[in-house]
């Protein structure tokens, strides 16, 4: 049996068409995002990144898309790979920059940087640098929120090394048994650092785990924002009956390599390319109006160039009161 | 003053704090109808139905981490993992995610998440079941370890872990939960980081926590009819640790034995050796000594498996090599 | 959708009918483990077996059938409820006997009991007392045979509560994408302590989990050795023709508590019987004839009983060479 | 002699021990096609081919408890986790099955396994990935823990650690791959269980492992220029310590210093300083020091990760203060 990856058949096909603004919030949230990564990866080879840095850069439409399904006290679980999810989850990208500068100012002082970045404000639990830490930590928040009884929902997003890891089989299955309101955002961009998924899953149809586990299981086309937001409304709304969780695997292509000093190389080129022209911001800005594009883009821009200097002129962490505050340790 | 076993005051903290605060849930495997294999839990799914008292598949894992995605929006989970042993299952959860996820964000998030499990050798249940691994956690910044070792202290202490905002890991002994003691009637709490003097003494400072409280107390008095009066300081919170109320003790006696019945190589004792050492050398007339069990895996097998793990006769033996 | 367990639907069905031989073969393995599990249980209540005991009383045509399907040369991995697939896999009962009353004659020197039993000499990998560690080591195994290039084969024995950890979904998804010779046996029966695995698995038709990593899962009747045999058999050549890992799932019924001190008051009583109605011991004395019946019981009743006597006669392991053993450490 | 980068050195025991034994594999997270993280598997999979050069997928318990299999079955895995904090997510098949199985088989079956992997903090990955979890291990009976500080000791650590038939937790340094260090051409092996006294003094001891043996030879040389002559003690195996040359070194010099990057608190240099004051408290002048990483997450912040971590300066002032 040929383990070959399947094309994405969406539950959202012939779907209502999605509300212009929502059109216009996801554009600029992918926007946004591809800006931002872009302009990170300036700041890293300026040397004023350190540490991990994994673009989120032809992946925006997941985040934007999913996001766009959710409100602001709903949650969400990022990854190593997270700008995307905090941007689309309404964080302020002055706060975000700052942070992966790794200033006093940013949203955890310095002390998380792009691999730990999380905004409470905006119901982001944050990132991880563990692989597949955050699936079980949303599922818990599932759980908290039937705790609370609160109506609020949880997008884990996570990709496909990640559902190779035990926690994913385990947290599934732990929302069906509690029928948890917990949407499972598999981002399936084929590759975990240089490994194909086809060489690290049995069967590379991610989907197919959610049924094994009495949760359905969805691929669609990551790359498109609309069906993005269409699946994971349909998901939120199953969620919020109190049906339970939902898998959804996006189909999607890194724009590059693992992380920002990998060139990558080891991938499909013409894969590559094809995904390319399929390329999420394009896709969804030729949906919008002209004059719309416009103006979000120059409102992009300038906050993202704002977002710089904000980082740029913060200050350090100062290492004194950081020593103090651990003085009783 | 009632009298109560280790497992029922456990049990009355439970109920206490769960009355007490509608976010508190507990979690864990064969906890909520069965009431726990050592009954801790029992009677709560019937008060507080199935959303607060929950059964969980065996994926300790995962619903350690949902304990802390749980405590990161608010609620309050008491996660149970059945032995202390399985904890080798969760400490992603518990090392890279519960114990740093305050610091990482800034303090933007924290987890309130208390971990109770329960440990130590004694029924022939063998090396993976069995352990003390109390070291792993000290070891780590951001984590609180608890270790009651009287049924007062363990209604107190668990109390007072349930509304601490941090993670703290409460580790029961299997040996205890049939062990019974004097607890008030009225609500209290034991606050989290400070020793208890369980027996004053001059002459020389037994430091010890969980079971081996029992046994220290055993040999100090039987020490006493000797003439030599030891003070045995039950930890009961190793971290954050008391250093003041070991210090003083130790100053007072000039003399210092640790015991504890986890593995001597990379215990926790030797921490709180080296801790004396640097901050009370010139008070010590002599080194300090570490009773502890054995560096093996526990056997099967019953004459084996006490021999490893601290005597009185040893303690006794032991403590009269530094006077 | 109801999260109901659904009958088996045997893949031998119409096979070829099991030798003479085999069943005979068989028939000793389920009445020598039936015979040893109820003298352990007295032994236990004589207070000579100490810490946890966990009787496969009747699952025991799991163990026979599938390790007459494979040779002494060929691994196998048990559980905590293991006695069963140490007596099939060819132990000596003497020295189970002895192991699991802590004397120094025992397979393990009285260091490991009853949970942590293994023989080597019959490529008994052991017991576990951690749930679902032994199915890692069984895929370890599997891919050991791959290195060293030779044509064994592992079976690994697992219930369904060890099914929903982690280490299950992570070690078929390694199994599946490495075609390692391995055949997992899922002993569904029904519980994990006290937990019925309809509140445990989000599908307890746990089959169901092999295609979702690309293994073919069969799901058969546990109490049915021949059925348990042929199946077995074909995932054995499947996986010397280097063709990959099977799942299969053998339904059966645990005929009490979890261990010997747990009565198991909360297990559905109805089903119960219906399941001892169909005792797999019983269900296979009837496929022989009563002179081989008759023989091999006697040979059994014999055997166990001298275990005993090895076992009562055996020393205790020294206090002192244990202690010398452990000096250095 | 060569010069070798200390991740060619480990490249080398590699190729060395897999043409040697064809039982020896490989196997971890981009090792084949990328030549792992850092190198050290580069070029494995040109020789060895697939079957001994083994890319898994993100599951680390289970290729990890692979391994266990494997070497139960006389294979001998090398198995790699990209970063000591991911070995949170295999104690449970290394304390519970690697470390005990030969134990609790009653000696029938070994774990021949290495289990590779790479810690400390230096590079801004913060909290998740700058651990030095080496105190977890070596509490755990049944495990050996190696920590080589040269690409000489590397190279011969490792070709051991394969040859040995108990599982041993090898553990590098993410700074220690680009150093230099003179190999000899010729085959050769470093026995586990030895220390190395890197620098010989007459005044302190200063005991370390890993990549703090740097700064403290640093730190030393630094010290020499004042006529304070330090001896540098690098353990190289943590476990089995080599308490004899401990002992020697500490009973010329009469002060100890032990210094690590890991937490202080429950710290494997707790252990050392306890023992050495039981052992040789009447040989030591002054209570033991240790010099340790603080008890605090590794931050992001570049500044803030350097205070985390002992400096040159602060060992030059600490051996400054035993004296
Ligand atoms: C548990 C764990 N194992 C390994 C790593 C190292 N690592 C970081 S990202 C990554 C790949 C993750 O792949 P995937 O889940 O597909 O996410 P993607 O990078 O594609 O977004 C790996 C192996 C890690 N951080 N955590
Ligand atoms: C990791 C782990 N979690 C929990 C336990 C406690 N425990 C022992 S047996 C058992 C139930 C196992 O259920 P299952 O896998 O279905 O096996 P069965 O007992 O039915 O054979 C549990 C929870 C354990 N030993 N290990
Ligand atoms: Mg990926
Ligand atoms: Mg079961």
């Amino acid at each position: 049996m040929a383990n070959q990856s399947s094309a994405p058949k969406g539950a959202a096909t012939g779907e209502a068409a999605v509300d212009e603004k929502i059109l216009r919030e996801m554009y600029r949230n992918v926007y946004a995002t591809r800006q931002f990564e872009l302009t990170c990866v300036t700041l890293y080879r300026q040397g004023l990144i350190r540490g991990y840095f994994h673009p989120y850069l032809g992946e925006e439409a997941i985040a934007a898309g999913a996001c766009a399904a959710i409100g602001r006290d709903d949650y969400i679980v990022s990854t190593h790979r997270g700008h995307g999810h905090c941007i689309s989850k309404g964080a302020d990208l002055k706060l975000m920059m700052a942070e992966i500068v790794g200033r006093a100012t940013g949203y955890c002082k310095g002390r998380g940087g792009s691999m730990h970045i999380s905004s409470k404000l905006d119901n982001n639990l944050g990132a991880n640098g563990i692989v597949g830490a955050g699936i079980p930590i949303a599922t818990g928040a599932g759980l908290g929120i039937r705790v609370k009884g609160s109506r609020q929902v949880v997008i884990a997003f996570f990709s496909d090394g990640a559902s190779n890891n035990g926690v994913f089989a385990e947290s599934i299955n732990l929302a069906s048994v509690f029928q948890l309101p917990v949407i499972y955002m598999l981002e399936n961009n084929h590759y975990a650092v240089s490994t194909p998924v086809e060489c690290s899953a049995g069967d590379c149809n991610l989907a197919n785990r959610g049924p094994a586990y009495g949760v359905p299981g969805v691929c669609i086309d990551g790359n498109d924002a609309e069906e993005v937001y269409l699946t994971t409304k349909q998901a939120v709304e199953r969620a919020r009956r109190g049906e339970g969780p939902t898998l959804i695997e996006a189909k999607t292509y890194r724009h590059g390599g693992h992380h920002v000093n990998d060139p990558g190389l080891y991938m499909d080129q013409e894969a590559l390319a094809s995904w390319k022209a399929r390329d999420p911001v394009n896709l969804l800005r030729a949906k919008i109006n002209d004059v719309s594009v416009k103006q979000i883009e120059a409102k992009v821009d300038a906050e993202v160039a704002e977002a710089v200097e904000f980082a740029k002129n913060s200050p350090e962490p100062s290492v004194e009161e950081f020593l103090a505050s651990i003085a009783d340790d | 003053m009632a009298e109560l076993k280790y497992r029922e005051a456990l049990n009355r903290a439970l109920f206490e704090e769960m009355r007490r605060d509608p976010l508190v849930f507990v979690m864990g495997e064969g906890i909520a109808e069965r009431g726990g294999s050592y009954k801790v839990t029992e009677g709560l799914l019937k008060e507080f139905g199935p959303n607060r008292v929950i059964d969980t598949p065996i994926a300790e894992a995962s619903f350690t981490g949902a304990g802390v995605g749980a405590a990161l929006i608010g609620t309050r989970p008491v996660v149970e993992i059945l032995f202390v042993d399985f904890t080798t299952l969760i400490l992603d959860q518990i090392i890279n995610q519960a114990a740093k996820y305050e610091f990482m964000s800034g303090g933007q998030g924290k987890v309130p998440m208390v971990l109770r499990t329960q440990g130590g050798a004694g029924n022939g249940l063998a090396g993976q079941h069995s352990q003390s691994l109390e070291a792993l956690f000290y070891h780590i910044p951001g984590l609180k370890v608890v270790m009651p070792s009287t049924p007062y202290d363990a209604l107190g202490l668990l109390k007072a872990a349930i509304r601490d905002d941090h993670p703290v890991i409460f580790i029961e002994h299997k040996l205890l939960y049939m062990t019974k003691g004097e607890v008030p009637a009225e609500e209290y709490v034991v606050s989290l980081g400070q020793a208890d003097i369980k027996k004053p003494g001059e002459d020389v400072t037994v430091i010890t926590y969980s079971y081996m409280t029992l046994k220290c107390l055993e040999a100090a008095h039987a020490l006493e009819k000797e003439g030599i009066r030891a003070e045995v300081v039950d930890l009961r919170t190793l971290s954050p640790l008391d250093k003041k109320t070991l210090l003083e003790s130790v100053s007072k006696t000039g003399r210092a034995v640790i015991v504890h019945e986890a593995c001597k190589r990379g215990g926790v004792g030797a921490d709180i050796a080296a801790m004396l050492m640097e901050e009370a050398y010139d008070e010590l007339d002599g080194p300090v000594l570490r009773i502890c069990g054995k560096n093996t895996t526990i056997p099967y097998n019953l004459e084996l498996e006490k021999a490893c793990v601290p005597s009185v006769a040893e303690i006794i033996a032991g403590v009269r090599t530094v006077l």
